[in-house]
């Protein structure tokens, strides 16, 4: 009885690979759970998978491919905000459903109707970082921000430097770095001599336990804070004493009692051989979504985008996923802490 | 006669090394002259320093009474002066002819904008380069290599067709750094011909080489360089005479029967 | 106190840069041209570390070892791929081999050790010396130290040994130098497989000072090998060296007064002013206008 | 001492050498004389192994050194000092002139020392401009290095690529008093040489190449006088 | 004069060329198409640099950049039109070249390309870094459709028709300087630079012009892809690009005028036909390239001329020391 098609664009090779490979791991897993029930409508799942390298100029290239293949009902990706906005101005043209599961860009999801962000945007979590882990949680009366130049980076920490001031913290520097960067020394101790509380960390988990590590090496007792992307397994291997007591947030935790979750968690780990990530976990659950929008509006495209739209409430390993008008998902977080090499949820704090 | 050609004091070092030392030159016009030397005497070194490759320590150069002392070797090549080089500089992976034409570079005023239209300046200019370059090659004897890559050639070819390209520039002086190096004595002898030739057209040159029978059945002139300073200037019969000369350069001939 | 510790910091950074510069010097006076597979090599040497490392229990020294073993090998392989076959062509074509072969390897080490990036394990128990009011580890000071020896051995072999000579004779014309005895063949391939193991240590440095190996890791650090060793000025060992140094030097700085978005635009800016002014680099041989 | 058999070479479609044969007996000067272009530096090249051959076989005292490696044939005491000199521009006179002990397989452990005050015993100048780049040398200077740092390696054979090219009438006659006193300690000598007059005159035997075929050869002082020779390249 | 006979086979491929997108009903092989064109620019451009006069540029990303920019900004800030804006960047391209130019040119081989490098890396950083005109990391989107007498050109056929006319010009404006005076000069220049001055050519003006006129189509290149994208952003300008772009010239063939076009289609398709191969995708790229290159060192399409460079045998005959020390370290 047939097959239902969708689109998975990311970096499977290239530097960003390693990101790309979430992504494929967790829409694969989803697809095969959604087969061994029988599947959508009776009609096997299949992802079409295309590598983009992570370069934007890719991206919008497997967009032309994907839209012009009228098997595909919808796709998954970009991994990054810069490729999912290349893309973006094609799926919409066409009238494909772009769900990416990371692109956290404020203007991503506004791109189009299209567009669909479920990370959660930085407008949500720049408030919710500068509030309740700055502020409340390691009460800091003044913060520095260190972040990767890079959209992404950008927009997470412009939005938390906001919301902290209007807390009332004290911003003390804020400085960029690339991604190609491995050597930080300079920027910290610049950072260090404007003497903040804490330490306001925009990057992946790779890049953040080498800050973490080489704040430790200059002998700095600062306070650590960073965005949701820090969570992962690796930050706590690479990151190892230097990572303790970092705090950040998450709305998906390896603890989480849920069996859905723990299902997720050990099927991750049986085929990837590590833990997933939040950003996996987005990658799952995005799979899900769209065959649940394909299950209830058919084989169409435009119907797919008009079910995706009103979703709400969808009961997905992150959360509870609605989306708003624009296509962003509001999410509920919980402070997140490394606590003896160990991610720890902290119920006290929670929203 | 006027001297088209005058150094005053012309010097030049590198480093501790005085490679050309307050060198006062005069060629006249229509004249061949030859400047010998010793190995390492500053022969190159001046030819350098008259076109302008390299710019002189001390001293001045005058090219038909006006100053060219500072000036590029592509203001000089334009005012008149061409050479060859010791070390033969083609451009190798042009063909023959292409390398003629580059000669007529300070002829032709060929602008992007006639070539984007192909203007009848272009054709003009392309219609100069390819008959006269291929006259000149004529004359050289080279228009059977046309077409072939210049660095297929053999040698003695390849310093006849650096001879060609310098006249494609139409010059007033040519300067010949040892254009007989590399050629048996049958090919030297059609050589000095040759430039004997170009000279009764009116061309002055000046030669630098080590065939004694070359500069001594050619030369006017003949400077003698030594330790970078001039030692000695007269006629071919004064220099082979001169004590200090034989001394310096020419040695006892007893092995060297190609000196006249 | 602050300008001593950014400028300590740009020493130790630099060090790092300068034994890649050294490599790569080697590389460029032997071959003739710009590698593109230097990262690579980099990456290799590191990953050789690594794994004398985690699987083998290794310590400091094996590692260094197993990285200049393991991209010594790799500079074989280069050779015998990218440069030989197409020693009598322009060199443009082994150039563009480089391009293929570090694409290559780049994205087939990604498929073979993962595409994560991977712990390097403190080998050396790092701590701070004090010295004076600047914050030292003796990780950087054993850094700089290995470059330091490093950097005067190569001098050595390269103006007092016979090898060393006929190394720098093939660096510019080979004809001449098979004419007199001189094996040119194995000494291109002695010349590319040091450059290349000198890479292969600086790869494990680096994974040992940041902890960190990852199959990506060599593109950029190779660029500034590349830039170190113009900077210094091409054929010059010392000059390689001083070139690396400067450039971390001028980094740190241009983070310290400017910000880290700017690092690198100062340091190519001040780059290109230096070719500006010294076109052969800082201790570059000033080209034969004969 | 040395044996040429059939030598063939191409340059892409070109056909350069058509089947040269000769031989070098020991302690004898031959030259090797003819037109540009007739193919006389391809021979030696090809005797190197520096160009490939296309057909052909080379012996050397008895050794087939058809296919050996550039380095190994100069080691087995060929020493071939090339047209153009080949100076190493960035290394130092003295230190061109060590790499020319690189192909000396003698055991003699002061070998170096002893040859190099013999090299600069012969050329006082390039002991002068023992510290000076090769590069900035002069014409003539180079051409003294490149015969000195050939004789660096003591080889058996040398073979001599247009040494008087650009020199002084004074140092080339110096230079052919040197072949002469070079054969009279008992090395042997293949000369090529433009000057043919003068290449004969010190010679015992010679060959003269005409499009890539030996056209004539026989003993230097009859070639001297065969009118076919002396209107081609003894000029007039 | 071009024969009868080559006469014919132009006329026939433009047809081909100007029926394509009616054979090809998939917008996906048209994107792709002009993927081709556009590197076609690029890389032919940068042959005129590399190949004609022996200038060797490795960072010509930065003047396709400045290119990209200068349209993105211009269209979206102050609504310049597309037709104004294709020649417009390709001058601001050109300007910062003469820049580049009058420092560096004098500089030789690997110094130069180091100060091209160094460029290329300092024009992609400033754009990230200055925001207020860049948007900095942000990228600008939302560049409008190109119009034409008040018509929208949106679908790809529009674009490939665009991109195809463009590479016209410029392939045809390059042969045309090429076999002038001006073009000779260039390969005078790349062949000996020394002989060049001595023949009256000012060698740093030819080389400026030639910089001139490789940039300006680079920066035409980057205004039409800024167009064709909608949405641009410093991560497609990166030193790989410019790799790349080499890539193309080289294993196309420098020096001639086909080469870089055949480098630039066969680079861009390949990678498209390799896209099942998942992660072994780059690790067969890579290979392909380096199968390319024994297969045929001179480049796809290497002319003769340079193909008899290659068989050139292992002595460069009578080469003067200087040569010898110098273009030994060049890249
Ligand atoms: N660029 C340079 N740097 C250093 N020394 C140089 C340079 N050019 C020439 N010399 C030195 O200057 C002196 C004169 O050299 P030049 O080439 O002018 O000699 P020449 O008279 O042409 O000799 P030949 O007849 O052998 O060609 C030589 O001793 C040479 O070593
Ligand atoms: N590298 C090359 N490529 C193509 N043809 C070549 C090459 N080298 C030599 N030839 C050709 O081979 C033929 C023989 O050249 P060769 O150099 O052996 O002559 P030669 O007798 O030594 O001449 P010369 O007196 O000029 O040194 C010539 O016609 C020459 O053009
Ligand atoms: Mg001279
Ligand atoms: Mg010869």
């Amino acid at each position: 009885a047939g097959t239902v098609k969708i689109g998975l664009s990311a970096p499977i090779t290239g530097n960003l690979a390693e990101y790309g490979e979430n992504f494929k791991y967790s829409v694969l897993m989803a697809a095969d759970k959604i087969n061994a029930n029988g599947g959508i409508r009776g009609r096997k799942l299949v992802v079409d998978i295309q590598d983009s390298k992570g370069d934007p100029k890719e991206a919008a290239l497997i967009a032309q491919k994907f839209v012009q293949d009228q098997e595909i009902l919808a796709t998954i990706g970009e991994f990054s905000s810069t490729s999912s906005l290349a893309a973006a101005p094609i799926y919409e043209r066409y009238g494909l459903v772009q769900l990416s599961p990371t692109a956290s860009h404020p203007d991503f999801a506004k791109a189009g109707q299209y567009m669909f962000g479920i990370i959660g945007t930085q407008d949500a979590e720049g408030p919710f970082n500068a509030k309740y882990i700055a502020k409340k949680y390691l009460k800091l009366k003044s913060v520095a921000a260190i972040y990767v130049n890079n959209d992404w980076g950008l927009v997470t920490k412009d939005r938390f430097i906001e919301a902290a001031r209007g807390e009332g913290i004290k911003v003390t520097s804020q400085q960029p770095f690339f991604e190609t960067e491995k050597d930080f020394n300079a920027v910290l101790t610049k950072i260090r001599a404007t003497n903040p509380e804490g330490i306001f960390i925009a990057a992946m988990y790779n890049e953040a336990a080498l800050i973490c590590r080489q704040i430790k090496k200059l002998g700095w007792n600062v306070k650590l804070m960073a965005p949701s992307s820090v969570f992962s397994e690796k930050l706590l291997e690479i990151g190892g004493e230097a990572v303790e007591g970092l705090a950040t947030n998450t709305f998906f935790a390896l603890t989480d009692p849920d069996p859905k979750v723990q299902v997720y968690i050990n099927e991750f780990r049986k085929r990837a051989g590590r833990n997933p990530n939040l950003h996996a976990a987005s990658a799952y659950d995005s799979a899900l979504l769209l065959a649940e929008a394909i299950r209830k509006a058919g084989f169409n495209r435009k119907a797919i985008r008009d079910q995706l739209a009103q979703t709400k409430n969808f009961p997905g390993i992150t959360g509870k996923i609605t989306f708003t008008p624009v296509g962003d998902v509001v999410r509920k977080y919980k402070i997140l802490v490394v606590e003896n090499g160990q991610w720890v949820v902290k119920k006290d704090y929670t929203q | 006669m006027t001297a088209i050609l005058q150094t005053a004091n012309l010097s030049k070092s590198f480093g501790g090394l005085h490679a050309v030392e307050a060198v006062n030159l005069e060629v006249e016009r229509g004249h061949i002259h030859g400047i010998i030397g010793p190995n390492g005497a500053g022969k190159t070194t001046l030819f350098n320093l008259l076109t302008g490759t390299y710019t002189p320590s001390r001293g001045e150069i005058y090219f038909n009474g006006l100053s060219i002392t500072r000036l590029s070797p592509e203001r000089i090549a334009r005012l008149g002066i061409a050479r060859t080089f010791q070390n033969i500089k083609l451009f190798k992976y042009m063909s023959v002819l292409d390398n003629v034409k580059i000669g007529f570079h300070t002829q032709t005023e060929t602008s992007f904008w006639d070539a984007f239209f192909h203007t009848s300046r272009f054709h003009r200019d392309e219609r100069i380069a390819a008959q006269k370059g291929f006259e000149i090659l004529t004359r050289v004897g080279l228009a059977k290599h046309a077409d072939d890559l210049a660095s297929n050639l053999p040698y003695g070819t390849q310093r006849k067709l650096e001879i060609a390209r310098a006249l494609a520039t139409q010059p007033q002086l040519l300067l010949l750094d040892e254009p007989a190096a590399g050629m048996n004595p049958a090919e030297t002898a059609e050589l000095i011909d040759f430039i004997r030739k170009l000279n009764q057209e009116g061309l002055t040159i000046i030669i630098i080489e080590h065939d004694m029978k070359l500069i001594m059945n050619l030369c006017h002139r003949i400077t003698v360089i030594h330790h970078g300073e001039k030692i000695f200037e007269g006629t071919p019969v004064e220099v082979q005479n001169h004590p200090g000369v034989i001394e310096a350069y020419l040695g006892k001939g007893r092995l060297n029967p190609s000196a006249v | 106190m602050f300008w001593l510790q950014q400028i300590f910091n740009g020493i130790t950074q630099g060090s790092i840069y300068a034994l890649m510069a050294i490599g790569y010097s080697i590389i460029l006076g032997i071959i003739g041209l710009v590698t593109f597979v230097h990262g690579e090599v980099i990456m290799i040497g590191a990953f050789a570390g690594f794994f004398m490392v985690t699987f083998l229990k290794a310590n400091f020294f094996l590692a260094v070892l197993a990285g200049f073993a393991a991209s010594w090998l790799l500079g074989i392989i280069i050779e015998r791929v990218c440069y030989r076959p197409f020693r009598s062509g322009p060199r443009e074509i082994a150039l563009i081999a480089t391009i293929g072969l570090s694409i290559l390897l780049r994205s087939l080490s990604q498929v073979t050790f993962g595409t994560e990036q991977k712990l390097m394990p403190d080998l050396l128990n790092s701590h701070f010396i004090p010295l004076g009011q600047i914050r030292i580890t003796n990780i950087q000071l054993l850094i700089i130290f290995t470059v330091f020896i490093l950097a005067l051995l190569l001098h050595q072999f390269f103006y007092k040994t016979k090898t060393g000579i006929a190394l720098r004779a093939v660096s510019m014309n080979k004809q001449a130098a098979a004419l007199l005895g001189v094996h040119v063949n194995r000494t291109i391939l002695l010349g590319n497989a040091l450059g290349c193991a000198l890479g292969g240590v600086s790869g494990v440095l680096l994974g040992i000072y940041y902890n960190s190996v990852h199959p990506v890791m060599g593109a950029s650090v190779a660029m500034k090998a590349f830039t170190a060793t113009v900077f210094g000025g091409i054929g010059s060992i010392p000059g390689a060296a001083l070139g690396g140094i400067l450039l971390g030097i001028f980094e740190n700085l241009g983070v310290a007064i400017f910000s880290s978005g700017y690092r690198d635009i100062i340091s190519f800016s001040i780059l290109i002013l230096i070719l500006l002014i010294r076109p052969q680099g800082i201790l570059g041989r000033k080209e034969l206008e004969r | 001492m040395l044996f040429v058999d059939n030598l063939h070479v191409h340059y892409g479609l070109q056909h350069a050498l058509k089947g040269i044969s000769f031989t070098v007996q020991p302690k004898e000067i031959v030259t090797l004389i003819g037109a540009n272009g007739a193919g006389k530096t391809s021979i030696v090249m090809a005797i190197s192994n520096l160009i490939r051959k296309s057909a052909g076989s080379i012996k050397f005292l008895g050794q087939d050194i058809t296919q050996s490696e550039p380095s190994d044939i100069v080691k087995q005491g060929i020493c071939h000092i090339p047209e153009g000199r080949l100076i190493f521009p960035y290394l130092t006179v003295e230190e061109n002139l060590i790499l020319g002990d690189f192909g000396n397989t003698s055991a003699n452990p002061n070998r170096l020392n002893e040859n190099l005050d013999q090299v600069y015993q012969l050329f006082p100048r390039l002991k002068e401009r023992r510290k000076q780049n090769g590069g900035t040398l002069s014409g003539g200077e180079q051409q003294m290095l490149a015969i000195g740092r050939g004789l660096m390696l003591d080889p058996k054979l040398i073979m001599l690529d247009e040494p008087s090219l650009g020199l002084a009438p004074i140092i080339v006659e110096q230079i052919f008093e040197l072949i002469l006193k070079i054969r009279d300690w008992g090395k042997t000598i293949l000369l090529i040489e433009q000057n043919a007059k003068m290449a004969l005159e010190i010679a015992d035997r010679g060959l003269v190449i005409e499009n890539g075929i030996v056209s004539l050869s026989g003993n230097a002082a009859t070639l001297a006088n065969d009118p076919g020779v002396i209107a081609a390249y003894l000029g007039i | 004069m071009a024969s009868f006979k080559q006469k014919l086979v132009y006329f026939l491929s433009a047809i081909a060329l100007l029926m394509f997108p009616w054979f090809i009903q998939n917008d996906y092989w048209l994107r792709v198409a002009i993927m081709i064109g556009l590197y076609i620019i690029l890389a032919s451009s940068l042959n005129l640099i590399n190949g004609y006069t022996g200038q060797f540029n490795i960072g010509h990303a930065g003047f396709y950049c400045i290119g990209a920019y200068t349209a993105a900004i211009l269209a979206t800030r102050y609504h310049f039109s597309f037709w104004l804006l294709l020649p417009l960047s390709g001058i601001v391209a050109a300007l910062f070249s003469i820049l580049i130019g009058l420092a560096t040119l004098r500089l030789k081989g690997i110094y130069f390309s180091m100060t091209t490098l160094g460029f290329s890396e300092i024009i992609r950083l400033t754009v990230l870094n200055w925001a207020s005109l860049t948007r900095g990391p942000m990228g600008i989107p939302g560049i409008p459709l190109p119009e034409l007498f008040g018509f929208h050109l949106a679908s790809n056929r529009h674009f490939y028709y665009i991109v195809l006319a463009l590479t016209g010009i410029m392939l045809f404006l390059s042969k045309r300087v090429i076999s002038s005076r001006i073009g000779r000069a260039w390969i005078a220049i790349r062949e000996d630079e020394d002989a060049a001055r001595a023949m009256g050519v000012e060698t740093f003006r030819y080389k400026l012009y030639n910089l001139i006129f490789g940039t300006f189509w680079a920066g035409v290149a980057g205004c039409f892809y800024a167009f064709f994208t909608s949405f641009i952003s410093a991560d497609s300008f990166t030193l790989d690009e410019g790799f790349s772009i080499l890539a193309m010239v080289l294993v196309g063939g420098q020096g001639n005028l086909i080469g870089p076009v055949i480098g630039a289609a066969s680079l861009t398709i390949l990678p498209e036909i390799f896209r099942n191969m998942a992660q072994l995708r780059l690790v067969i790229f890579g290979a392909a390239i380096l199968i390319m290159i024994y297969l045929r060192p001179q480049g796809l399409a290497g002319s003769s001329i340079l193909s008899q460079k290659y068989h050139y045998p292992k002595i460069q005959r009578h080469s003067p020391p200087k040569h010898q020390g110098q273009q030994e370290v060049s890249p």
